[in-house]
C-alpha cells in the first residue's frame, strides 16, 4: 500500500478509534491520541518522498495523491505543530468533558490538511477542504457559547469560498477535462481571458477565506478565540496556511503567467495589506487575549498574502518563511494563553496581572514569541519581515510597504499589552495560588519557542525546502545567491551570511547582559511590586494599582475614523436585507388553496404565451 | 587574534565617542533651554555629573527579572544600533558590523531597545510606568509614519536600503540629500521630533504627570544605564540623519559641526513648546509629516 | 555610609564632589512651602546652576524636602518616601514648621520635632524661607556632602530602633514594610 | 424681592413646622430652624419641590454653653439664586442624626468629617475608612472643649526653645506696642 | 430472468384487496402484509436490474397485446433504477413506520399501510408502463392514496391539507386527461414509444398546447413552481415517514414522467431551456423560502422542494452528464432526504407545531438520531465526503461542460443558504439547552434500523460513489438513446 493512502487511512480510522476509546479510559485515550498524530509523522518524514504517488480512480473523478516541493515545506509546518500541539492537546485538555469529540475533530483536521496537501487533483483537494472546514467548524462550537452566531458566521463564510472554489474546479474541468492542478497549470496560458482572470479569481476567495484576507475575514476573531487554545494554535498555525498553500499556488503557476494576472495580484496584496493594517488595530483595541490574537493572526496572515502576491522571488521566499515562523510563534502565543487559561480560568488581560514569578516558563515562552512576533532582530520573525520589506522597496510598492511599516510597528502595541496583561504589573492576591502549567504543556511551547530563536539565526533551514518548492514552480534557483539578491549582504559575498550579525548582536546581548543583569542582580534585593513610589501611599494587600483597563485609550481616540467602520457591520446587515427579501418570497406561499389555483392559471398561461419558444 | 581585539577596541572606542557625544548634547540642551527661560543654567558637563552620581548611587532592590533586564535591553539595543550605523564615510574607523548599515534593520533594531525597557517598566508594577508605555508606543506608531515614508522614498529613489549606499549616492551626485528631496528630509526631521521625545512630545516621561513615566521605579544603577543607552541613541540617531540627509562625515569634526546642528532642530522646538496629549502627539504626525512623506515619495518616484 | 567597594579615599572624594554637584530633590510639599522651590528653581535665582534638579520619584531622588509642617497623617507618607530613596539619601527640613512646630506649636496633630522620626541634614529656618536661604540651605548641603558629614542615611540605618520607637508612638495603626536597605 | 423672599419662607412654613425662621434681603436668604426628626423630609422636600438643587455647604457649631451641636445646611436654587439656611440643633451629649447622603451624595463627605471632627453620628452612614484623622484615638478636636494644647504637650515632645509656648501674637504685639482687646485675648490663638 | 415487470402492479394491487380479509383474521398481518410486498419489490427489482444489465431493456406486454395497441410495461435500466430505488424507499419507509406511534388505532393503521403500498405501487407503475394513459390511472392511484395519507391523523389541519393536494390534483387530472386526448385525437396511440416516433407528424401549436397542458399536469406532483403550494401543507400534516415517501418516491415518479415526455415524447429543445428556467425558479424561491421557516417539517418540505429545481435544472442541461448528475441527484435525495425526514419526526416527535426550536438540545436526549440526523444535514449541503457532495459535484460539472457560468453561480450561491438553515438546526440540536420539559420519545428499534440504513448508504456512497455510479450511467445512456427506446418497445416479439 502506497504510504500516502496509509497515512490518510492511519489519521481517520484512528480518528474515530481515538473517539471511541475513551469508553476504556481517559489515559488510553490521550495514548492513543498521541500515537495518531506521531506515527503518521514519523511515517511522513522517514517514507514519503517526492516520487510517491498514488492513484484512486473513481467513476467520476480520479483522487491523484503525491507530494510537491511546495506541499513538502507546508506539512513540515502541519506535521510539526500537530505533533507539539497535539501533546499540548492531552496536557490542556485534562479531564474536560467531551474529550472524544474534540479529538475526534482534531485528528481528523489534521488529517484532512495533510490530504489537502498531498493532493495532486482539485477533487480530494475539496474533499479535504471540506473535512477540514467541517470538523474545524465542530472544534470552533465546542464551547457552545453563541454557537447560532459564531459558528454560522464561520460555516456561511467557508461555504462561501468552497462553492467559489467549486466553482472554479468544475470550470477547470469543462476546459480542460480533468482535475488535475497540474494539467490546469500547463493550460492555463491557452484559455479566454476571462477564464484566465475567473477562475484564479474564484480561487483566491476560496483561499482567501481561510486565510482572512479582508472581506472574507470576519468569520475569524470569533471563531479562533472560541475554540479551544489547543486547537486555535493548529487553526491559526497551520489551517489557515492552507490558504496560503493555495493562493501560492495560484499565484505562482497561474497569474504569473498572464499579463492581466498583474491586476488580481495588486488588489489581494492591497487587501492583504489594509487587513493587516486594520487589523492590527481592532488587536490593539482587544481586552480579550484569545481575541487579541486572533485580529493578530489576521493581520499577520496578511503579510504572508502580501509577500506571496507580490511575487518577486524574494517576496515569496519572504511569505513563505513568514509562513512558517507565524506557525512557529503564534502558535506557541495560542499555547501560552490556552496555559494562562487553564491555570487561571479566564483569558482577560485586564483582570489577569503579575504572572511572571508564577509561570516562568511560560512567560519565557510568551517573550520569545512576541520578540519574534514584533519581528525584532535577532529572531526569526525579523529575518521574514525584513526580506518582506525589502522585496516590496525593490519592487516599487512603496505605499505597501508604508502600510506594511505602520501596522508592524502598531502591532508593538498588542505585543506589549499581552505580556503586560498577562505576566506583569502587580501581583494580584486573587493569582497567588496559581501554579506553573504542566510540563506536557511547557515543553511544547518551549520548543517552540527555541525554533524561532534557532529560525532567526539559521534561516537556510527552512529557506532550503522553500528554494526547493520555489524551483518547482519555474523560478530561478536562489539559494545560493539569495542574499545578493538582496543588497543588505554583499559584504560577505554570496553565501549566507546572517550568523555573523546575529552573532554580533547576540555577544553585545550577553555581555550586556551578564554584566548589567548579574551585577545587579548580586547587589540588590527583590522588593514585592506593592513596593513602589506611590506618593509614601502604602498599597493595602486587596489594593492592585495595575494599569489595565482602556490600555491604549488615547490611540484609539487618534484612530477612531478608522475603526468605526466596520465590514463586519455592514456584512451583518446585508445579510439581514437578504433575509428580508426572502420573507417576501416566503409570502408567495400564503396556504390558501384558492391562490395557488390562480398560480397554476398564470402558469398556464404563460406557458401559453411563450409556447412558442418551447419549439426551440 | 590581532583582529578581534582591534575590533573589540573599535567598539569600546565608538561607544566612548557616542557616550561622551550624546552626554555633552544633553547638557547643552540642557543649558539651552536654561538660556531660553533666562536662566544661567547648568554647567555642560551637569550630566556626566549627574551620571557618574547615578552610578555611584547604592542600588538596593529590583522587581524580578524583567526589570533587571529592561535597562539592559536598552542598553543592548543602543549598542547595536551604534555597531550597525555608519559613523563616518570612507573611514576604516568605527566601521564595527555595520555591514553597510541597513536601514531596516536599524528601525528594528531601534524599537528593540524601549520594547525591552518597557518590559522592565512593566514589571516593577507602577501604574505610571505603564502608563508611560503606552504612551511611548502610540507615539512610536505615529511618527514611525512619516520617519519611514520618508526613507522610503530615498530607498525607492535609488533603490536601496543600505546607509552606505545612499551616502556614496551623495557623493557620487555631489549634492546632499537633503536638497535632493528636501520634502523627505522636512518628513524625516519632524518625525524624529518624535523620535527625540523632548517636548511638546515628552509624554512618556512627564515628571510632573506621570512621575518619570517607565523610569519611575528606576534609580541609581538602573537610571544611569538607561541615560547613557539615550545619550548613545541621540548620537546614533543624529548620525543616522546626517548620514542619509547630509553625506554623512568624513571627520569627526565634520560629524560633531552637522550632528549639533541638527540637534538643535528638536532642541529648539522643544524649548518653545508645551506637551501635548497623547493622541494629540499620535496626530501630529499623521498631519504635515505626512503630507511631506506623501510629497516625498510622489518627488522621488516622478521626479 | 555604605561605600561598599569605594573604600579607596580618592574615590570617595570624587564620588561626593559628583554628589554634592548633582542633588535631585524630591520636593515633599506638605505645606505653603511648596510655592517656594519654584521660585528657587526658576529664572530668577536658578538653583539648577547648582545642580540641584527636581526628580519625579522617591527612586531616583537624593535629597528629601520638608516644605512646611508636618501632620500625623503626612509624616507617615514622609517616612515611607524616605525609606524608598536609595542611599546616599539627605533631608531640608524647609521652614519654621518643619524646624519647631512653627505657628503649629499647639495643634493637636502636628509634628514639631522632625529630627525625632527622620535624620535631618539641614534646616532651613523662615516662615517662608526666601529662595536665598533655599540656595543657602543647598550650599550648606553641598559643604557638608563635600565634607563627608551628611550621613543620614547610614545614622537612619544604624539608629533605626530609635527612630523605629518615636515613629511608632505617634503612628498607632504601624502597617509598615520592613525597611530592606 | 422681599415679598419674594416671604413667600419662598411662608411656602415652607406651610408644610414644615419650623422652630424659627428669618428672612435677610441684602444677601438674599431665607433662614429657617427645625427639628432633627424633620430634616430630611425637608431638605428633600425643598431639593424637589422648590429647586433647590445644590447643596452649597454644610457645617457644624458648636455651642458649649448651650449644649448643643447646630449643623447647618446651605441650599441654593440656580433659578432664583436665593439661599435657604436650614439649621438644627443636637443634643451635645448625645449628637445623633439620620444619614442624609442619599439626597446628595456629596453630603457623605460632611458627614464622616462631622463625625470625626465633632463626634457626631449618623445612622446608616457607611464610610469606608478615616477620613482626615488617621489613627486618632483622642476625643473630636474641634469641640470646644477639646484643649488642643495639653492634647500636643502630651503626645507630641517640643522641640527644646519652645518651652515658654509665649502666644505669638501677645508676643508680636508686645514687640510693636499694639493693643489687643480685651475681647480677642481670651480665644484668639 | 427471475420475474415479470408485471408483478410489480399486480402483486400489491393483488394484496391491497386480500389485507383487510387477513386483518380479520390476524391483526399484525395488516402491519406485515404490506411489508413483504415491498421487500419482494425490492428483491425482483434487485434481480431485473442484474437481468438487465446483461441482456437490456426488458418490454413486458399485458394479456397479449402489443405495442403500440396493448398496455407494456418497460423495465429499462433507467426506470429499473428508478424502480429500485422507490421499492427500496418503500421498504425502508413501512419498516420506520412499523411501530411509529403506538397509540393509532387497529383501524387507521390497516389504511395507512395499504394506502402507502398504493403508493408505491402507483410511483412503480408511473415509472414503467409504456402508455400515457396509464400513466394517468397510475398518477391517479397515487394522488388518492396521497390524500388518504396526508389526512391520516383526521385532524383540521391535515384534512385541509388534503383538500388542498385534492384540488390541486384534481386541476393536474383535467389538464393530463385534455393533453392525452389531444395527443390520441392527433396521434390515434397512447404508447410512448409510438407517440414518439409519430410526433414529427403533429401539429405544432397543438404539440405545444399538449405539452403545456402535460407539464402542467404532471408539474403539481413534481412540486415544481409555482404549482407546489399543497407540498408543504401536506409534508407537514401527513405523518412524518409519508413525508419520505413523498420526497423519495412520489415526485421522482413525477419527475420520470415529465423528464420522459421532454426526452422521448416530444422532439424539441426549447423544453430543455423550459426545464432550466422552471427549475432554477423553483429552485430559488424554494429555498429562500425554506430559509424563513420556523417549523422543521416544513423546512425540510420546501428543501425537498428546492432539490427537485435542481434536478430539473440537471435534466435541463440535456447533456448525458446532465441526466448522469440529474439521477444522482434523484437517488442522494431520496435517501437524505427520507434520512431527514425519518429523524426530524423523532426530534420533534411529541410537539404540536413542531417548530425548529423543539429540537434544542435533542443531542443529549436522541444521541443516535441526532447523528444520523447531522449526517443527513451535511450530506444535502453537499459537503464531502457524504454522498450529496458527488451528486452536487455531477450537477456542477455538467453545467460547466455546458458553460452555465451563471447557473453555477446561482445553484452555488443558493446552496450556501441551504447550509446556513440545515446548520441552524444542527447548532440547536446540540448546542442549545432544552428548554421546556417535553418528554422526547425514543426510536423504536425498527425505525432505528431503518435510519442507520440509510446513514449508512450515504456514507458508503460518500466514501466509495463507484458502487451505483455504473447503474446511473446505463440508466443516463438509456434515457439518451430515444432511438433505441421506441425500436425495443415497437419491435418486441413475444
Amino acid at each position: 500500500m502506497n504510504i500516502i493512502i496509509l497515512i490518510l487511512i492511519l489519521f481517520f480510522l484512528g480518528a474515530i478509534i481515538t473517539a471511541f476509546s475513551g469508553k476504556i479510559s481517559a489515559l488510553v485515550q490521550d495514548i492513543l491520541f498521541l500515537i495518531v498524530l506521531v506515527v503518521p509523522a514519523v511515517l511522513f518524514f522517514t517514507g514519503v518522498d517526492m516520487n510517491t504517488e498514488s492513484i484512486i480512480t473513481f467513476s467520476q473523478a480520479q483522487l491523484t495523491f503525491g507530494m510537491t516541493p511546495l506541499s513538502y515545506y507546508f506539512s513540515l509546518i502541519v506535521m510539526g505543530l500537530a505533533v507539539l500541539a497535539g501533546f499540548y492537546t492531552v496536557g490542556q485538555m485534562n479531564g474536560k468533558k467531551r474529550k472524544g469529540y474534540y479529538y475526534l475533530n482534531y485528528i481528523l483536521s489534521i488529517g484532512a490538511m495533510f490530504g489537502i496537501l498531498m493532493s495532486k487533483d482539485f477533487i480530494s483537494f475539496f474533499i479535504f477542504w471540506e473535512i477540514m472546514t467541517w470538523a474545524s467548524y465542530l472544534i470552533v462550537i465546542y464551547n457552545g457559547k453563541n454557537v447560532q452566531k459564531i459558528g454560522i458566521k464561520y460555516f456561511v463564510m467557508s461555504a462561501i469560498g468552497a462553492y467559489a472554489m467549486l466553482m472554479a474546479i468544475v470550470l477547470i474541468h469543462s476546459i480542460t477535462g480533468s482535475f488535475l492542478i497540474t494539467d490546469l497549470i500547463s493550460e492555463y496560458t491557452g484559455m479566454t481571458q476571462g477564464m484566465q482572470l475567473l477562475i484564479p479569481a474564484l480561487l483566491l476567495i476560496g483561499f482567501g477565506v481561510k486565510a482572512a484576507l479582508m472581506p472574507l475575514h470576519i468569520w475569524a476573531p470569533d471563531a479562533y478565540s472560541n475554540a479551544p487554545m489547543s486547537y486555535t494554535a493548529i487553526f491559526s498555525g497551520a489551517l489557515s496556511k492552507m490558504g496560503i498553500y493555495g493562493m501560492v499556488i495560484v499565484f505562482l503557476s497561474l497569474l504569473s503567467k498572464v499579463p492581466e494576472g498583474a491586476l488580481i495580484r495588486d488588489i489581494v496584496a492591497w487587501l492583504a495589506a489594509i487587513t493587516a493594517a486594520i487589523s492590527t488595530l481592532w488587536a490593539i483595541k482587544q481586552d480579550d487575549a484569545k481575541r487579541l490574537l486572533a485580529y493578530s493572526s489576521i493581520g499577520q496572515l496578511g503579510y504572508i498574502i502580501i509577500g506571496v502576491a507580490i511575487g518577486t522571488p524574494m517576496s515569496i521566499i519572504a511569505g513563505l518563511f513568514l509562513a512558517f515562523m507565524h506557525g512557529v510563534f503564534k502558535s506557541a502565543l495560542f499555547m501560552v494563553v490556552g496555559a494562562v487559561e487553564k491555570q487561571t480560568g479566564t483569558t482577560d488581560l485586564t483582570e489577569v496581572t503579575g504572572l511572571i514569578r508564577k509561570m516562568p516558563w511560560t512567560f519565557l515562552a510568551a517573550l520569545i514569541s512576541i520578540i519574534a512576533l514584533a519581528g525584532i532582530p535577532p529572531l526569526g520573525g525579523f529575518v521574514g519581515k525584513w526580506m518582506l520589506y525589502e522585496s516590496l522597496i525593490l519592487s516599487d510598492h512603496f505605499m505597501l510597504v508604508i502600510l506594511v511599516f505602520f501596522s508592524s510597528t502598531a502591532a508593538f502595541l498588542y505585543c506589549y499589552k499581552i505580556l503586560f496583561g498577562f505576566f506583569l504589573g502587580q501581583e494580584e492576591k486573587e493569582w497567588a495560588h496559581v501554579k506553573e502549567a504542566p510540563a506536557i504543556m511547557i515543553v511544547p511551547m518551549v520548543i517552540l519557542s527555541i525554533s524561532s530563536i534557532v529560525l532567526g539565526t539559521y534561516p537556510q533551514l527552512i529557506l532550503k525546502p522553500i528554494n526547493a518548492a520555489m524551483m518547482s514552480f519555474g523560478l530561478p534557483d536562489t539559494y545560493g545567491n539569495l542574499w545578493k539578491e538582496s543588497i543588505l549582504f554583499n559584504k560577505w559575498g554570496n553565501q549566507i551570511a546572517l550568523a555573523p550579525i546575529m552573532y554580533g548582536i547576540m555577544l553585545v546581548f550577553v555581555i550586556v547582559t551578564i554584566f548589567l543583569f548579574f551585577r545587579n542582580r548580586s547587589r540588590t534585593r527583590y522588593v514585592t511590586t506593592k513596593d513602589i513610589s506611590t506618593s509614601g501611599e502604602i498599597i493595602k494587600e486587596h489594593e492592585n494599582l495595575t494599569f489595565s483597563r482602556g490600555f491604549f485609550q488615547p490611540f484609539l481616540r487618534a484612530v477612531e475614523p478608522v475603526m468605526k467602520r466596520q465590514i463586519d457591520k455592514y456584512m451583518l446587515s446585508f445579510a439581514k436585507g437578504v433575509e428580508d427579501l426572502f420573507e417576501f418570497t416566503r409570502r408567495i406561499y400564503n396556504g390558501n388553496g384558492q391562490t395557488y389555483a390562480i398560480y397554476a392559471m398564470i402558469f398556464l398561461i404563460i406557458l401559453l404565451m411563450f409556447g412558442k419558444n418551447l419549439l426551440g | 587574534m590581532e583582529g578581534i581585539l582591534m575590533s573589540i577596541l573599535g567598539a569600546i572606542a565608538t561607544f566612548l565617542l557616542a557616550f561622551v557625544v550624546g552626554m555633552t548634547y544633553g547638557g547643552i540642551r540642557r543649558k539651552v533651554i536654561a538660556r531660553v527661560q533666562n536662566r544661567y543654567g547648568p554647567p555642560i558637563y551637569q550630566n556626566f555629573i549627574d551620571a557618574f552620581k547615578l552610578f555611584s548611587k547604592t542600588t538596593a532592590v529590583h522587581h524580578g527579572a524583567m526589570h533587571l533586564l529592561g535597562p539592559a535591553f536598552l542598553m543592548v539595543s543602543a549598542v547595536v544600533a551604534l555597531m550597525i550605523i555608519p559613523v563616518l564615510r570612507d573611514n576604516i574607523w568605527f566601521t564595527n558590523l555595520n555591514f553597510k548599515g541597513d536601514l531596516i534593520f536599524l528601525i528594528y533594531i531601534m524599537t528593540f531597545g524601549p520594547l525591552g525597557m518597557a518590559l522592565g517598566a512593566g514589571q516593577t508594577g507602577n501604574p505610571n510606568s505603564a502608563i508611560g508605555v503606552t504612551r511611548g508606543l502610540s507615539q512610536m506608531v505615529g511618527f514611525e509614519i512619516p520617519w519611514v515614508m520618508a526613507l522610503v522614498a530615498l530607498m525607492i529613489k535609488y533603490n536601496t536600503t543600505s546607509v552606505v549606499d545612499l551616502m556614496n549616492v551623495q557623493n557620487e551626485v555631489g549634492q546632499w540629500l537633503i536638497f535632493q528631496n528636501p520634502f523627505a528630509f522636512v518628513a524625516a526631521i519632524l518625525a524624529s521630533l518624535g523620535m527625540f521625545r523632548y517636548a511638546p512630545f515628552n509624554i512618556v516621561g512627564a515628571p510632573t504627570e506621570l512621575a518619570s513615566g517607565p523610569a519611575s521605579e528606576n534609580g541609581g544603577k538602573f537610571l544611569f544605564t538607561m541615560m547613557s543607552a539615550g545619550s548613545v541613541f541621540a548620537f546614533v540617531k543624529l548620525t543616522l540623519l546626517v548620514d542619509v540627509f547630509f553625506g554623512g562625515a568624513s571627520n569627526l569634526i565634520e560629524l560633531v559641526i552637522k550632528t549639533f546642528l541638527l540637534y538643535m532642530i528638536p532642541v529648539m522646538y522643544g524649548v518653545v513648546n508645551p506637551r501635548y496629549r497623547t493622541e494629540q502627539a499620535v496626530t501630529y504626525f499623521w498631519g504635515w509629516p505626512l503630507l511631506f512623506g506623501f510629497l516625498a515619495i510622489i518627488y522621488s518616484v516622478y521626479f | 555610609m555604605d561605600y561598599g567597594i569605594y573604600q579607596d579615599k580618592l574615590t570617595r572624594i570624587v564620588t561626593d564632589i559628583a554628589r554634592s554637584h548633582s542633588l535631585w530633590i524630591l520636593a515633599y510639599g506638605t505645606g505653603c512651602g511648596a510655592i517656594e522651590v519654584p521660585a528657587t528653581m526658576t529664572s530668577r535665582y536658578d538653583a539648577e546652576r547648582l545642580g540641584v534638579r527636581g526628580a519625579a520619584t522617591p527612586r531616583q531622588a537624593d535629597v528629601l524636602m520638608i516644605t512646611g509642617y508636618l501632620t500625623v497623617k503626612t509624616l507617615k507618607r514622609v517616612i515611607r518616601v524616605y525609606e524608598q530613596m536609595q542611599d546616599p539619601k539627605y533631608v531640608i527640613g524647609f521652614g519654621s514648621c518643619a524646624v519647631n512646630g512653627g505657628m503649629y506649636w499647639d495643634s493637636y496633630n502636628t509634628i514639631k520635632q522632625l529630627d525625632l522620626y527622620l535624620p535631618v541634614d539641614v534646616y532651613i529656618s523662615g516662615c517662608m524661607p526666601r529662595p536665598e536661604a533655599v540656595l543657602e540651605g543647598f550650599a550648606k548641603l553641598q559643604e557638608q556632602i563635600r565634607a563627608g558629614e551628611a550621613r543620614g542615611a547610614t545614622k537612619y540605618k544604624d539608629n533605626l530602633d530609635y527612630y523605629r520607637g518615636n515613629q511608632k508612638k505617634i503612628i498607632k495603626n504601624w502597617d509598615f514594610p520592613d525597611y530592606n536597605w | 424681592m422681599e415679598t419674594f423672599l416671604e413667600k419662598i419662607k411662608d411656602r415652607i412654613s406651610v408644610n414644615f413646622e419650623l422652630d424659627r425662621s428669618s428672612i435677610d434681603v441684602e444677601r438674599k436668604r431665607v433662614d429657617v430652624q427645625i427639628k432633627k426628626e424633620q430634616i430630611p423630609s425637608i431638605l428633600r422636600y425643598l431639593k424637589e419641590n422648590m429647586n433647590f438643587r445644590h447643596l452649597m455647604h454644610a457645617s457644624v457649631v458648636d455651642w458649649l454653653e448651650e449644649g448643643k451641636f447646630e449643623v447647618l445646611f446651605m441650599l441654593w436654587t440656580p433659578k432664583e439664586k436665593i439661599r435657604v439656611f436650614v439649621r438644627t440643633k443636637l443634643d451635645r451629649d448625645n449628637p445623633v442624626m439620620e444619614n442624609l447622603d442619599m439626597i446628595w451624595p456629596q453630603l457623605n463627605t460632611y458627614e464622616r468629617e462631622f463625625k470625626e471632627m465633632y463626634g457626631i453620628e449618623f445612622t446608616g452612614l457607611v464610610a469606608p475608612e478615616e477620613f482626615i484623622l488617621e489613627d486618632w484615638e483622642g476625643p473630636p478636636p474641634m469641640r470646644r472643649d477639646f484643649d488642643t494644647e495639653a492634647y500636643a504637650k502630651d503626645v507630641f515632645s517640643e522641640r527644646i526653645g519652645r518651652e515658654d509656648a509665649q502666644d505669638v501674637r501677645e508676643t508680636i504685639a508686645k514687640r510693636s506696642g499694639e493693643v489687643i482687646p480685651d475681647f480677642a485675648k481670651k480665644h484668639s490663638r | 430472468m427471475v420475474g415479470s415487470p408485471v408483478l410489480f402492479v399486480a402483486i400489491p394491487l393483488l394484496a391491497a384487496f386480500i389485507i383487510p380479509l387477513t386483518g380479520m383474521i390476524w391483526k399484525n398481518s395488516v402491519r406485515i402484509i404490506p411489508g413483504l410486498v415491498l421487500a419482494f419489490m425490492f428483491a425482483l427489482s434487485i434481480s431485473l436490474m442484474g437481468y438487465v444489465s446483461e441482456h437490456g431493456t426488458i418490454v413486458e406486454v399485458i394479456a397479449g397485446w402489443k405495442p403500440p395497441i396493448g398496455i407494456n410495461l418497460v423495465f429499462s435500466p433507467f426506470t429499473g433504477f428508478l424502480t429500485m430505488l422507490m421499492t427500496f424507499l418503500g421498504f425502508m419507509v413501512w419498516l420506520y413506520s412499523y411501530k411509529f406511534k403506538r397509540n393509532v388505532d387497529f383501524e387507521p393503521s390497516m389504511k395507512y399501510f395499504i394506502l402507502l403500498m398504493l403508493l408505491v405501487t402507483g410511483s412503480v407503475g408511473i415509472v414503467l408502463t409504456g402508455d400515457i394513459f396509464n400513466m394517468f390511472v397510475f398518477i391517479e392511484i397515487v394522488s388518492i392514496s396521497g390524500y388518504g395519507l396526508t389526512s391520516f391523523y383526521t385532524r383540521r389541519d391535515s384534512a385541509e391539507a388534503a383538500f388542498k393536494f385534492l384540488f390541486m390534483g384534481a386541476i393536474a387530472s383535467t389538464f393530463l386527461l385534455i393533453a392525452i386526448m389531444i395527443i390520441y385525437s392527433q396521434l390515434g396511440t397512447l404508447n410512448i414509444a409510438d407517440i414518439a416516433e409519430k410526433m414529427p407528424l403533429m401539429d405544432n401549436k397543438l404539440k405545444v398546447l399538449s405539452l403545456v397542458f402535460f407539464i402542467l399536469a404532471i408539474g403539481v406532483e413534481a412540486e415544481i413552481f409555482p404549482l407546489n403550494g399543497w407540498a408543504p401543507d401536506v409534508y407537514t400534516q401527513a405523518p412524518g415517514p409519508i413525508g419520505a415517501a413523498f420526497a423519495g418516491i412520489v415526485v421522482k415518479a413525477a419527475i420520470y414522467a415529465s423528464v420522459r415526455l421532454v426526452y422521448t415524447m416530444y422532439d424539441f429543445g426549447g423544453a430543455f431551456d423550459l426545464f432550466i428556467i422552471i427549475g432554477l425558479i423553483t429552485f430559488i424561491v424554494a429555498e429562500t423560502t425554506a430559509l424563513r421557516q420556523d417549523r422543521l417539517k416544513r423546512m425540510l418540505a420546501y428543501s425537498s422542494i428546492g432539490q427537485m429545481g435542481l434536478v430539473m435544472i440537471a435534466f435541463g442541461i440535456g447533456t448525458k452528464e446532465g441526466v448522469y448528475a440529474a439521477l444522482f441527484l434523484m437517488f442522494n435525495h431520496a435517501i437524505i432526504k427520507s434520512l431527514l425526514f425519518f429523524s426530524g419526526s423523532y426530534l420533534v416527535f411529541n410537539k404540536k407545531n413542531k417548530y425548529i426550536k423543539h429540537v434544542n438540545g435533542m443531542g443529549k436526549y436522541l444521541p443516535i438520531t441526532s447523528v444520523l440526523f447531522t449526517i443527513g444535514s451535511f450530506a444535502i449541503i453537499g459537503l464531502p465526503p457524504f454522498s450529496g457532495f458527488w451528486s452536487k459535484l455531477a450537477v456542477l460539472t455538467a453545467a460547466a461542460d455546458s458553460k452555465m457560468v451563471i447557473l453555477i453561480a446561482v445553484i452555488l450561491i443558493i446552496s450556501i443558504l441551504e447550509a446556513v438553515y440545515y446548520l441552524r438546526v444542527v447548532n440547536r440540536i446540540y448546542f442549545f439547552d432544552k428548554k421546556e420539559k417535553t418528554e422526547t420519545q425514543k426510536p423504536s428499534i425498527n425505525a432505528l434500523i431503518a435510519m442507520i440504513c440509510l446513514g449508512i448508504i450515504v456514507l458508503v456512497i460518500g466514501f466509495y460513489p463507484d458502487l451505483i455510479s455504473g447503474y446511473l450511467d446505463r440508466a443516463a445512456t438509456d434515457l439518451m438513446d430515444k432511438g433505441n427506446y421506441i425500436k425495443e418497445v415497437l419491435t418486441i416479439n413475444k
